[in-house]
């Protein structure tokens, strides 16, 4: 059974909606998804209060829920979700996809901060922006993203990837200061700008930025020229790159490559390799 | 308020009560001879085992080093919340829980008085504003004493009345229970980032040595007949081949026993019962210490078991922490105290896979069970430095249990398994032993005369399990054990019913207990003066804004004692 | 006239508790031993931006109430509320405070304090990096060496130098005090005759330029304690230090994480960082690793700007790393008197320093999500108590709007910015003047505060004040209860 | 009338002791609205903009504007560095952005200084103007 979540106003509060999550949705009736919990502000509300809820009847296994409409004031949904499939037709809250192990996340919109948080597996798809520590672990938690795919097509804020080990995060537009942030392993991809301290206190993994970076930490050393860039699979960067070594302030290896291109203001470095 | 209690088996080691059916009553928020039947609120405890409620001699619940673990440890608590009730007021938990939490969570396992063993003379205030919103249980605190710069200047100048008069002082301001000493002499080393290598290692600039400061403090712990001993984190805690250090350190008090009486008590022993030269050779001292402590009658401990699990450890051993910071890479607060002593925090995770940690875990249990005297090794785990307290439920099934041992030691890194004592030991206790190494033997050591047993006069402090000890094994049922005592059928609290099946049905306060140390000679003032004078050199507060007034307990319950000084 | 000696100063996070109050016909006359902030402040007691009748707000205009019909006004709007926000708490009592979580809890709101405007990015980082520290006495008897970073205490705590640092007397470190007033004199002879020789020959500007990049390092041995200072810019605090580092505005991070390299002897591949030459960092980091005791104060020049919490995070990295090489601790300039405190409260009560949110019924948090300014940003308040705070005069323009859009309750001694365009308005007594309670230190020493004079006739202290409306919250809550039960 | 001349900087707020003092005195005295409603600058920066020391300057970034008065920068030289007390008039103009972390950018944000003929706001005035309200 498929299900379709239409908002029914316009919403001031915010929303804590762990419950919109295929895997609690499976094998439930339209009745008892209805009265599934929810929290408006600080009142217990059932889904049904706040949204109009549609099933549709299909013949696969796991359920797509879709929501349509704006669902920005909404956080938690699909937070630890193992299966099955969220399609947002709008923009969606805080912590979407926390802690998820499986399945697909589609976002035809906008995302708020913690998308993504502590994420151990499926996919992640966001046609607009995401906002700070995409992908990062909770406060005072070194627990990163441990595996899964992340795919922005829009700008990310802040700390993008923060403590990741596994994994990709694939950001076509810009990234916001510290992407990677005491990153340990996996992949962060920025195709266009990033701001400063890309890899700060990173340990191991890879940032790869293919547009302008406002400028390297001095606790990296330059380590030579590339002329390609692989991101994964069936993705590689045809240009050269700046490779860079570091942090070196806490004995990293993690491999931060910058475009040359798009930064003359590193050529400075070229004197070393 | 009347109570009566029927029918249950009774486990109650001071009056040598062993598991008879017996009723009790309670009137007044004490254990009565009998109460009027038809008034009574009546408990039928029928089939289950009461025992009175459980004593925690060392657990670290409040004050400004648990506060710092608090702070440092969003990810700890995140997942584990306890939300409001129309009774209760919400928190958060695991290792290291709100004071509600931590009031709620102790009562519900059927324990209602707690130590907390570390307290800073100069935040004193601080850990008794929290222990007053630490709801249920009655508490006390110990003042960290053993590198206090008047304690260290007036033993190394042989000035142990001068001393007593000040510690004395020192009690009252603080509303401190017992004297403790962490790493003595090494806390005032590592204001320089340095530490002291054994009993006889020289403190820097201070021309005294930890055995002087030992055996100082246990003098002037005798001159002023404070309930408790002194209470001793020994030197080289956590280092591998520091069962020499706490053998030497029981070793150095025992000419200063008195008519077999405990002289000192070594805290969280797991934690200094370390073989070998290095983490590679790292082996189990347990039985060494257990020969020792079998052999000498003047020394108590608890144990400091270690749980397999995440948690948060904190002492006043600043360097021990940094130590531990160094070896795990994980994150590390440290407060220093002037003039008096300091603090650690680094988070932890004891793994089953490790050799070390499981060995730590064999550590624990070998002790208990290997001192053949159980008012002499009582139940901890130095929460929250071995574990959590509420993991409490499993140690008893530990103890009581080989089957429950075994599952457990099954389940470890395979070095630790083969060279752990505990295959070769087939002691399990029983419900009386428990009783004494939870409540009894705990009550004993710290001198608290109306607890830890249920006669006439006794604090009505009971807990009911429900677990027939008539029909059930516990050493097949250690799991039905656990459970019971997860969540008490009742706690009873001065009287109250708090817990019912593990719900938190009433939040009453416990009480604040301090030492009223009553000095021969009214020399006060002097005292005063003295300290007046060099309050501006030791300290950066006035020393009228010191001590601790007794508004800032909840519920103050001073208990007087009479000094021979 | 009754002289009260051992006062808390109730101003900034030093607290000094050695204040000499004189009292006349029930008023402070004077003051001693404290700063010009601590004597404005005993002093403001009787100023007649008092508040001292509760004031609701009816057609748009505040007019005089009764405190009954205040608290009932109040208790209805947070009883109401959906999402209330109750910030402030760093100018009051730890005892008001903790009621004020009570209240937070009943209603199911945000509660935060200013922290969160301050050292809140440094609490963020603590909670990743741990933090190396201890208390101010520790400063005064061991350390060697004094650095503040992005901080003025002369401007914002003005004793802190003197009672706990530089200028201190301690067991094994002696005050620099006699030296600073050496150079100061030499600095003032040399400025003298620069200055006539600027007029007589020049006569035109010096040149900034030469002074911004000097072609020589000096050195900052000597002996005794040392003082450096590292800002944008050269703070009165920085022309009393023995080094001054002029960093670029929002390079700190660039700065702290060279420092790092520099003191686990790796090598830059930079001439210099964020605008300094590397020669002047080797000096500091040389004088970091050599020093016997070491103590960095860092400020909001830190939190506020550029990496913002990271820079804290570099800050309690470069300082644990130290550690390995020689005693090194760390401590955050504290700005209210009991921010400290209040984020002490609200850890052992809920776990978490600030930010917290009840509206799920336990403590959540998560800044960012759960604090203040990001709240009233989205716009997902609609009600507000504040309480010992002013957050309309100091929240960025768009984040003060929205509190001043919904029912806004203001408790407080003086007629703030806030309580201007507040809904209903109650005056408080003067916490440490008029009302007795505890605060902590920036160091985390609790500290009595002391009450000194009366009130205000009516005027409650904010912890009676909070309890009123908390037991009238729960009244309207029960009623409203039995009516939906019926 | 010639263009009048502008000077981008960055703007940083913080703590004075005048502004200190004043708001123990009481937000709504002469003292607190003179301590934060002017902006320090450097000399350099001022003789750049012929501002002399007390004229109005009208501060803008992409958040807000605000008239306050230019003082001379007794902390200088800091050029391209303007320091408004925090406050209501430093608040119009500074940046609410908190990045996730709850903390507004109160330090370093880009702006646009000029001399204008146009008055500084009372507080009154500027609450009316900023919120309606008070």
């Amino acid at each position: 059974m498929n299900v379709n979540l239409y908002p029914l106003k316009e919403f001031k509060l915010p929303i804590v909606a762990e419950c919109i999550n295929p895997d609690i949705f499976q094998e439930k009736s339209l009745k008892e998804i209805e009265a599934l919990k929810v929290w408006e502000g600080n009142k217990q509300k059932r889904l049904g209060e706040l949204f109009k809820v549609e099933a549709v009847e299909t013949s696969f296994e796991a359920p797509v829920i879709t929501i349509h409409g704006n669902a920005s004031r909404v956080r938690r949904i699909g937070v630890g979700m193992k299966s099955g499939e969220i399609i947002i037709k709008g923009d969606a809250g805080m912590h979407l996809g926390e802690e998820m192990r499986g399945g697909k996340i589609t976002v035809y919109g906008n995302v708020l901060g913690w998308a993504g948080s502590m994420m151990k597996g499926g996919t992640i798809e966001i046609y607009g922006n995401a906002g700070d520590y995409l992908g990062a672990p909770y406060r005072g938690s070194t627990e990163g993203m441990k595996d899964g795919k992340i795919i922005v097509h829009g700008n990310v804020g802040r700390e993008a990837g923060a403590h990741m080990r596994k994994g990709i995060i694939k950001i076509y537009g810009s990234a916001g200061q510290f992407a990677g942030f005491r990153m340990k392993g996996g992949t962060i991809y920025v195709q266009k700008d990033c701001e400063s301290r890309a890899g700060a206190c990173m340990v191991d993994g890879t940032i790869v930025v293919g547009g302008h970076i406002e400028s390297v930490m001095p606790t990296f050393t330059i380590e030579g020229l590339r002329k390609r860039v692989k991101i994964e699979e069936g993705e590689i960067v045809e240009a050269p790159f700046y490779l860079f070594i570091g942090d070196l302030t806490e004995n990293g290896h993690g491999r931060l490559f910058i475009a040359k291109e798009p930064n003359p203001h590193l050529s400075h470095y070229e004197k070393f390799l | 308020m009347e109570l009566l209690i029927r029918n249950g088996f009774v486990y109650d080691p001071i009056n040598g009560v062993n598991g008879e059916k017996m009723d009790i009553a309670v009137k007044d928020g004490k254990i009565v001879e009998k109460v009027n039947e038809r008034r009574a609120k009546k408990i039928d405890a029928t089939g289950m085992t009461i025992m009175p409620g459980g004593i925690d001699i060392h657990s670290h619940i409040a004050g400004g080093k648990v506060n710092a673990g608090r702070l440092l440890r969003p990810e700890d608590h995140f997942k584990d919340v306890e939300p409001k009730t129309a009774v209760t007021r919400s928190g958060v938990g695991y290792s290291i829980p709100s004071t509600f939490t931590t009031g709620y969570r102790y009562a519900r396992m059927g324990w209602t008085t707690v130590m907390d063993p570390a307290m800073p003379p100069l935040e004193a205030k601080h850990t008794h504003e929290e222990l007053s919103d630490t709801p249920i249980i009655d508490k006390a605190s110990y003042p960290l004493l053993g590198d206090w710069w008047f304690v260290l200047e007036y033993l190394r100048d042989g000035k142990i009345e001068e001393c007593a008069r000040h510690v004395a002082w020192m009690i009252k301001a603080t509303k401190g229970y017992a004297i403790k000493l962490v790493n003595p002499g090494g806390l005032e080393a590592w204001g320089f980032g340095r530490n002291v290598e054994s009993i006889d290692d020289p403190v820097p600039y201070f021309g005294i040595t930890p055995r002087e400061i030992i055996r100082g403090l246990c003098k002037v712990n005798k001159l002023l007949n404070l309930p408790h001993t002194i209470h001793v984190h020994t030197n080289n805690l956590g280092k591998p081949g520091n069962y020499v250090t706490a053998i030497e350190t029981m070793r150095c008090v025992e000419d200063l026993a008195e008519d077999g009486k405990p002289a000192i008590h070594i805290t969280h022993c797991q934690f200094c019962a370390f073989k070998g030269d290095d983490w590679r050779t790292f082996e189990s001292g347990a039985e060494e210490i257990a020969n020792y402590v079998n052999a000498h009658s003047h020394v108590t401990m608890d144990m400091g078991q270690v749980i397999f699990t995440d948690t948060t450890t904190m002492t006043a051993d600043g360097p021990f922490q940094y130590t531990l910071h160094m070896l795990s890479g994980n994150k590390w607060t440290n407060h220093d105290v002037e003039t008096e002593t300091s603090a650690g925090i680094v988070p932890f995770h004891y793994r089953r896979k490790s050799y070390v940690h499981a060995t730590q875990w064999s550590i624990g249990l070998e002790l208990a069970l290997l001192i053949k005297d159980p008012w002499k090794i009582l139940m901890t785990t130095d929460h929250p430095n071995g574990g959590p307290f509420i993991a409490y439920p499993r140690i008893v099934a530990w103890l009581m249990s080989r089957k429950a041992r075994e599952a457990t030691l099954k389940r470890i890194n395979p070095k630790a398994r083969s060279r752990s004592l505990l295959p070769s030991i087939d002691r399990e206790l029983d419900f009386y032993e428990i009783a004494i190494v939870t409540r009894a033997g705990q009550a004993k050591a710290l001198g608290l005369k109306n607890k830890g047993h249920l006669g006439v006069g006794a604090d009505a402090d009971i807990a009911i399990y429900n677990f027939n000890p008539e029909t059930m094994d516990p050493s097949k049922k250690y799991k039905a054990v656990r459970r019971a005592f997860k969540r008490a059928a009742y706690t009873i609290k001065s009287g109250h019913v708090v817990v019912k099946d593990g719900e938190v049905l009433k939040h009453i306060d416990g009480a604040t207990m301090w030492v009223d140390v009553q000095l021969r000679e009214p020399c006060e003032i002097e005292v005063n003066e003295n300290m007046k004078r060099r309050f501006k050199e030791y300290w950066t507060v006035e020393f009228e804004n010191y001590p601790v007034s007794e508004d800032y307990l909840a519920v103050s319950h001073p208990i007087p004692v009479k000094a021979d000084v | 006239m009754p002289i009260v000696k051992a006062v808390t100063c109730p101003v900034c996070g030093s607290l000094c508790d050695d204040i000499e109050l004189t009292i006349e016909n029930g008023e402070i006359v004077k003051v001693k031993n404290g700063c010009a902030m601590c004597e404005a402040k005993f002093l403001s007691h009787r100023s007649e931006h008092r508040i001292r009748k509760p004031l609701i707000r009816k057609n748009g205009e505040l007019v005089k109430t009764t405190l009954k019909e205040a608290v009932q006004r109040a208790a209805e709007i947070l009883a109401e509320a959906n999402y209330p926000v109750l910030y402030g708490w760093s100018s009051t009592s730890c005892e008001a405070i903790s009621v004020g979580i009570e209240l937070a809890e009943e209603v199911g709101g945000v509660i935060d304090n200013t922290a969160v405007v301050c050292h809140g990015p440094s609490l963020l980082s603590v909670q990743d990096v741990g933090i190396p520290s201890c208390t101010l006495g520790q400063i005064r008897h061991r350390a060697d060496l004094i650095i503040y970073w992005g901080c003025d205490p002369w401007s914002a705590h003005p004793r802190h130098i003197e009672r706990y640092t530089a200028f201190s007397e301690g067991r094994f470190e002696k005050s620099a005090w006699r030296g600073y007033i050496a150079k100061i004199r030499t600095l003032i002879g040399r400025k003298k005759i620069q200055s006539t020789v600027r007029r007589l020959v020049f006569k035109k500007p010096p040149e900034i330029k030469a002074q911004l990049e000097p072609t020589f390092v000096p050195s900052i041995a000597k002996e005794g304690r040392k003082l450096i200072v590292i800002d944008v810019r050269r703070t009165k605090t920085a022309e009393m230090a023995d080094f001054f580092v002029r960093v670029e505005p929002g390079k700190d991070y660039e700065l702290l994480q060279a420092f790092r390299a520099l003191i686990r002897d790796q090598e830059l591949e930079v001439d210099s960082v964020a605008g300094v030459p590397v020669g002047y960092l080797e000096e500091v980091a040389d004088a970091m690793v050599s020093c016997d005791f070491g103590a960095l104060f860092f400020g909001l020049g830190l939190t506020m700007s550029g990496a913002k919490l990271r820079n804290i995070d570099a800050a309690l990295s470069l300082v644990r790393d130290l550690n390995m090489r020689t005693k090194f601790v760390i401590m955050p300039m504290r700005g209210h008197f009991n921010v400290t405190g209040a984020n002490t409260v609200f850890t052992w009560q809920t776990g978490y320093p600030y930010a917290v949110d009840f509206s799920l019924g336990y403590p959540r948090y998560n800044p960012g999500e759960t604090s203040v300014v990001d709240v009233l940003l989205r716009g997902e308040s609609d009600a507000a108590l504040i309480v010992a705070s002013d957050p309309v005069s100091n929240f960025p323009r768009k984040a003060a709007e929205h509190i001043a859009k919904n029912p806004l309750i203001y408790i407080g001694p003086h007629m703030d910015v806030t309580a201007q365009v507040a809904d209903v308005v109650i005056p408080s007594a003067m916490v440490g003047v008029e009302a007795s309670g505890t605060a902590y230190r920036m160091d985390h020493v609790p500290i009595p505060l002391k009450k000194v004079v009366d009130p205000p006739r009516g005027v409650l202290p904010d912890e009676e004040i909070l309890r009123r409306i908390l037991t009238e919250v729960r009244k309207i809550k029960r009623e409203k209860a039995k009516a939906e039960a019926a | 009338m010639a263009e009048k001349p502008k000077l981008k900087v960055v703007l940083l707020t913080g703590r004075t002791i005048e502004q200190g003092v004043g708001k123990e005195l009481g937000k709504s005295t002469r003292e607190y609205v003179e301590s934060v409603s002017v902006c320090y600058m450097d000399p350099g920066d001022m003789r750049k903009l012929g501002v002399k020391d007390g004229v109005n300057v009208q501060v803008s970034t992409a958040f807000g504007s605000v008239v306050v008065k230019a003082k001379k920068s007794l902390r200088a030289p800091h050029p391209g560095v303007i320091y408004i007390p925090y406050g209501p008039w430093a608040n119009v103009v500074v940046d609410p952005e908190t990045h996730g972390i709850g903390m507004p950018s109160f330090k370093g944000v880009p702006a646009v200084v000029e001399p204008t003929d146009k008055p500084v706001l009372g507080l009154e005035e500027l609450l009316k103007q900023q919120f309606g309200k008070g």
